[in-house]
């Protein structure tokens, strides 16, 4: 059956109030409905209704997340270096010489298991103009991934799809991977999680923000045309005829083009460098709607929109289905009269589609007419910001208290060399801890020529300043068991790792972005665990002197009952004043020392060894201690500056014996280890225990190094020496020749994805 | 020995960057009177024996799995004939 | 010395090469596609990226372009072209190099440092090296397979025209290992791997092994002055 | 509205990595009986006017230069009529 309907304008709205609107379908609650008609004293169109549908959905609105992320804001540790913070399309962070940068972490999840290549790909794009929105140049990307079992079938089609489309629109974008994550969990299957990362980098003064102001300024679309991409289904709820037929075409899977985003980027790059745009947004979510509502609520205006001189791909897309559509590679501008021409000069140098659709008023109201007639006429900040904000009910679930009880000091533990050798050997080949080459080769991590550590390192460093080398290291981590295990300490040790992993190249932490995934808000236990993982996070942030920047959250991320591990996804953005005092993790130079910073503990609650040998998850996650990691890191960051080491790993995930071998089989040299007296070989070779590194030490600089250490009154420990034998020897315990760890490491994933 | 041919196109709705392309290099070579260009696959696929119906069966599974992604993608198929 | 580095839609590696170019002591000057004025230069580099995204062949719709009819004249004159990646790609497409680049035969991008053995030295790009020379630099892309046909093949060999070839692991799948070639009068160079990005200890992969290929051409350009 | 198809091959002789894999593909999901596959390149494009000799001849031109590479590629052109 198929019902045309007319035109649905503000005028017909206003004159049959009763009429029926498919509000539940459209994913509102009855008491959203109603505020909307509250709002508007009438009801609303069906543009209107699609509108706010959208933009008060969990993703577009932070409805049940924004009652606990305000205290990012409200803890945020005192930082002259936030030159913007959240709320904006990304933060900005002052790193010196004029220079700033931003950079921002998002999920793509749910879309990259319908359709992995494309699912990724796009979430790459919209990261980048996220980034590009600020002004900034976009200078690298990272894409911390979570899958199902390494083997199950289900992975191997999304995985390899998964990879190929970060690559296929990272590489082809000119962007270079610097780093990431791949992490297997039975829990993320059917819900793998697929996060973005993006930096980039501008001037002070070419800071740009997302507000539309200034009457009769035009507001312009540019970039990609629109076509039915994404409408997905919305396009039931923001179609004007309710055909089957019809809306079945509307596909929900959004397909990007990377080379369109690239001229696109340059475009923009030319445009800010000639200072022609004012305001300016990224299309992202929810698309026209999203960018004019938001642009013309952060300013002091309002907008008035003709919906029908927007280009479109596909000419049968109804008003409603244009406002909702989330095509990709489309950005907004607002735009001087006077500027206009010589900014469709620009976007025609770069073949670069470019529209004025509207201007700014003085109205303080958002109006889209369609050919004339009023579809849209809302107040912008009622779309915009003031959507619903949910308390949502959260409960510490019964089974924590068993979970928490079920400690891993009964498992089975190997103790004679053969044993530990044996250990050794099976961590370092299973998929969490195994080379992730068959991925990352797959990126081109060299692409604009400024990458100074990038995969297999502990962070990627970039160099932003030719002249002075001043340079950033960003490093992206969470442990879900460990979250899982407890959530506050959890979400903090994922910012503990980062912000280690970011000092041990020798940069110093500076700010902080997050991708918060966990399941469904709506069940009380994962609201708990997302309170508690948001209360650790913030808490930590201030502890560390790191504020949260900016960041996404990413809920409903399960299957029935079964949530994923609840999965905090921190990443850490560091500042180097010279990159050529970098500190690279593998060993190089024969006769150098060995230490081992940091304090070890019998820690083994949500360990690799715990999951690995026995699939037990249970007990309490490693102890954080914040002070720790940051002398940690002063200790460093210092040694970078003065150059007293000339490796350095941080010791996480295997504890160890896995930094260790991954050490040496940076450069295939060989180290000679021994365990230090009075622990025991097992503990020290695997337990996870956090504020950790090893350093590799010239014997030049031992004493200076040691001094610091103890004038800090930091644990240091000298275990070894570097060698060039090509073997991993930790006396009377193991050795290992480097060619059988290499197999064991790099052998993993090209086994079951080559096959 | 005998051929069947799978063409997989992009779905209609979909975007296709590469046939995008195409027409934008006819129109700077100068060839106008092109409205659109779409861009898909085509599998020659060469089987031992004759391509009875049990054979086109395994050919069609495999054109709507492993060669197209039914997600974003259409397929047609059909069986060669010696010209 | 003026060398200039062509910007096409969607080239990516142009700043690196320009910045190469620096570094060895050269003038980098833009080239813009659209503009078939070759402003002067000495030599053009056409580097590496994802010209109009690869769409349709990788480096086959950059060919058409308005520069290249430029820059096939030139270089059909005697000036010195190096294509790195997308810019070899786009020397087959316009013919000024034998052969074609088909995707890799594990069908995936890769990208690696990689072991070259430079096999001809006589090139303006190649004349910093010593014949047999093993060199590293990155090597990073999806189309890199170099195919023609036996006969091509086998002149291209007789004649001394492979300047370069993979050493030890072949990436990609290229016929005869072959990494790069050269036009018989060995001012129009092409390889896959990118000399532009091993130019600085810092970054990179921290070999300084590419940076060869620009002093060589200042060398061979101050060479064709002199005589 | 008419529509030309031009279909582009690899030359028989020319390695045809995508269509290996996807030989490999079939025989991993068991279906045997295949010989050989080749993976080409169709295009689509719908003409402005009628497919007259004048436009045909224009596509043609664009088949062998812009379409297809003559160093390792074939293609075979038809005018597509109305089912
Ligand atoms: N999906 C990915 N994309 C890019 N780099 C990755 C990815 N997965 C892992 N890496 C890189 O591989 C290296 C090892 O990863 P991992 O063992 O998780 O590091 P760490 O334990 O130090 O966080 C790091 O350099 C990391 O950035
Ligand atoms: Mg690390």
């Amino acid at each position: 059956m198929t019902t045309h309907r007319e035109l649905d304008t503000t005028d017909a709205a206003a004159k049959t109030p009763d009429q029926a609107q498919p509000w539940d379908e459209l994913g509102l609650k009855e008491h959203e409905y109603t505020r909307i008609r509250d709002i508007l004293g009438r009801r609303p169109t069906n543009s209107e209704l699609a509108m706010y549908s959208v933009m008060w959905s969990e993703h577009c609105s932070y409805k049940s997340s924004k009652a606990h992320l305000r205290q990012f804001g409200q803890k945020a540790p005192a930082s002259d270096a936030l030159l913007v913070g959240m709320g904006e399309n990304a933060g900005v962070v002052d790193i010196g010489n004029g220079l700033a940068v931003t950079f921002k972490v998002e999920s793509h999840n749910h879309p990259s298991y319908v359709e992995p290549y494309q699912g990724a790909a796009t979430g790459v794009g919209g990261i980048v103009r996220d980034i590009l929105a600020m002004g900034a140049r976009p200078v690298a990307v990272m894409d911390p991934l979570r899958f199902g079992p390494m083997d199950a079938d289900d992975t191997k089609r999304v995985l390899p799809g998964v990879v190929a489309g970060v690559g296929g629109y990272g590489n082809c974008l000119g962007l270079p991977n610097i780093g990431g994550e791949v992490v297997f969990d039975p829990s993320y299957a059917a819900n793998p999680l697929v996060n973005a990362l993006c930096v980039g980098v501008m001037r002070h003064e070419d800071i740009h923000l997302a507000s539309a102001s200034g009457v009769g300024n035009k507001v312009v679309l540019f970039g990609a045309r629109t076509g039915g991409d994404g409408i997905g289904g919305a396009s039931i709820l923001a179609s004007e005829s309710f055909d089957d037929s019809k809306s079945s075409k509307r596909p929900s899977v959004q397909v990007g083009d990377p080379f369109m985003e690239k001229v696109l980027i340059e475009c923009c790059l030319e445009l800010f460098e000639r200072r022609l745009v004012d305001g300016i947004q990224d299309l992202g979510a929810a698309g026209i709607s999203c960018a004019t509502s938001e642009l013309a609520s952060n300013g002091d205006g309002g907008m008035h929109v003709d919906l029908e001189t927007v280009l479109l791909r596909d000419p049968t897309l109804t008003p409603g289905e244009i406002l909702m559509s989330e095509s990709q590679e489309r950005m907004m501008g607002v735009v001087t009269p006077e500027n206009l021409d010589a900014f469709l000069a620009v976007t025609g140098k770069w073949d670069v589609e470019t529209a004025v659709i509207g201007e700014v008023t003085g109205t303080g109201r958002l109006v889209i007419d369609w050919h004339g007639e009023t579809i849209v006429d809302v107040d912008p900040r009622t779309v915009a910001h003031e959507g619903p904000v949910y308390e949502r009910p959260y409960a510490r679930p019964a089974w924590q208290d068993e979970l928490q009880a079920a400690s891993p000091s009964a498992l089975p533990r190997p103790s004679t060399g053969a044993e530990l050798r044996d250990t050794l050997l099976r961590m370092l080949a299973s998929p969490n801890l195994a080379s992730k080459a068959w991925v990352t080769d797959q990126y081109d991590r060299y692409v604009l020529g400024n990458t100074v550590l990038a995969q297999p390192e502990d962070a990627g460093v970039l160099r932003l300043d030719e002249s002075s080398g001043l340079g950033v290291a960003v490093s992206t981590d969470g442990n879900g068991r460990y979250t899982k295990l407890d959530p506050y300490t959890g979400a903090q040790l994922a910012l503990a790792e980062a912000y280690r992993n970011v000092a041990t190249t020798g940069a110093r932490p500076l700010a902080v972005t997050d991708c918060l995934n966990f399941g469904s808000p709506e069940d009380p236990a994962v609201m708990w665990q997302f309170a508690e993982a948001v209360r650790g996070l913030a808490d930590a942030c201030q502890v560390l002197g790191t504020p949260v920047t900016g960041g996404n959250v990413s809920l409903y991320n399960q299957t029935g009952e079964a949530a994923i591990l609840p999965t905090p996804v921190v990443g850490v953005l560091g500042v180097l004043d010279d990159v050529g005092r970098r500190i690279p993790q593998g060993f190089r130079e024969p006769g150098q020392v060995i230490y081992l910073l940091g304090e070890t503990g019998d820690e083994f609650g949500g360990s690799e060894w715990a999951w690995v040998t026995h699939g037990h998850l249970g007990g309490m996650p490693p102890s954080v201690d914040l002070d720790a990691e940051r002398e940690l890191a002063e200790i460093l960051v210092n040694a970078s500056r003065d150059g007293l080491v000339d490796a350095a790993h941080d010791v996480s995930d295997g504890g160890v014996a896995q930094a260790l071998a991954e050490a040496v089989l940076r450069h295939g040299t060989g180290a000679r280890v021994w365990v230090p007296d009075g622990v025991d070989p097992f503990v020290f070779l695997f337990s996870e225990s956090q504020a950790r590194a090893i350093v590799s030490v010239p014997r030049s600089e031992e004493v200076r190094f040691t001094d610091m250490c103890t004038a800090r009154r930091f644990g240091h420990q000298r275990i070894g020496v570097v060698d060039d034998g090509g073997v991993l020897d930790v006396q009377n315990v193991l050795a290992v020749g480097v060619d059988e760890l290499r197999n064991a490491h790099e052998s993993t994933l090209p086994a079951v994805f080559d096959a | 020995m005998s051929r069947v041919v799978v063409d997989v196109m992009l779905k209609p709705e979909i975007l296709d960057p590469q046939g995008k392309a195409v027409h934008g290099a006819f129109d700077r070579l100068g060839f106008d009177g092109v409205a659109s260009v779409r861009q898909g696959k085509r599998f020659e696929i060469e089987l031992t024996g004759d391509a009875g119906p049990e054979a086109v069966a395994e050919i069609e599974r495999a054109a709507s799995t492993l060669l197209s992604n039914p997600v974003i993608e259409d397929y047609t198929l059909h069986v060669e004939t010696e010209a | 010395m003026r060398i200039g580095v062509v910007t096409f839609p969607g080239s990516l590696d142009d700043r690196d090469a320009a910045r190469a170019v620096r570094l060895a002591g050269g003038d980098a000057v833009e080239l813009w596609h659209a503009d078939a004025d070759l402003h002067g230069v000495d030599a053009v580099v056409l580097p590496g990226g994802f010209s109009y995204g690869d769409y349709l062949r990788a480096g086959a719709i950059a060919g058409m372009a308005p520069v290249m009819r430029a820059v096939v004249d030139a270089a059909r004159g005697g000036m010195p072209v190096l294509g790195i990646c997308n810019g070899f790609q786009v020397l087959c497409e316009t013919h000024l190099l034998p052969g074609a680049m088909i995707r890799n035969d594990r069908l995936r991008f890769v990208c690696r440092d990689q072991p070259l053995r430079v096999e001809n030295a006589d090139t303006a790009w190649t004349s910093a090296y010593e014949p047999g020379e093993r060199i590293v630099v990155p090597l990073k892309n999806i189309d890199g397979c170099y195919v023609a046909d036996e006969r091509t093949l086998d002149q291209l060999e007789g004649e001394g025209r492979v300047a370069f070839r993979y050493d030890g692991h072949n990436p990609n799948g290229s016929l005869r290992d072959i990494a790069g070639v050269t036009n018989a009068a060995g001012n129009v160079v092409g390889l896959m791997p990118h000399p532009e990005h091993a130019v600085e200890p810092t970054v990179g992969p921290g070999s300084t092994d590419g940076l060869g290929f620009f002093t060589s051409v200042l060398e061979t350009i101050e060479g064709m002055a002199r005589a």
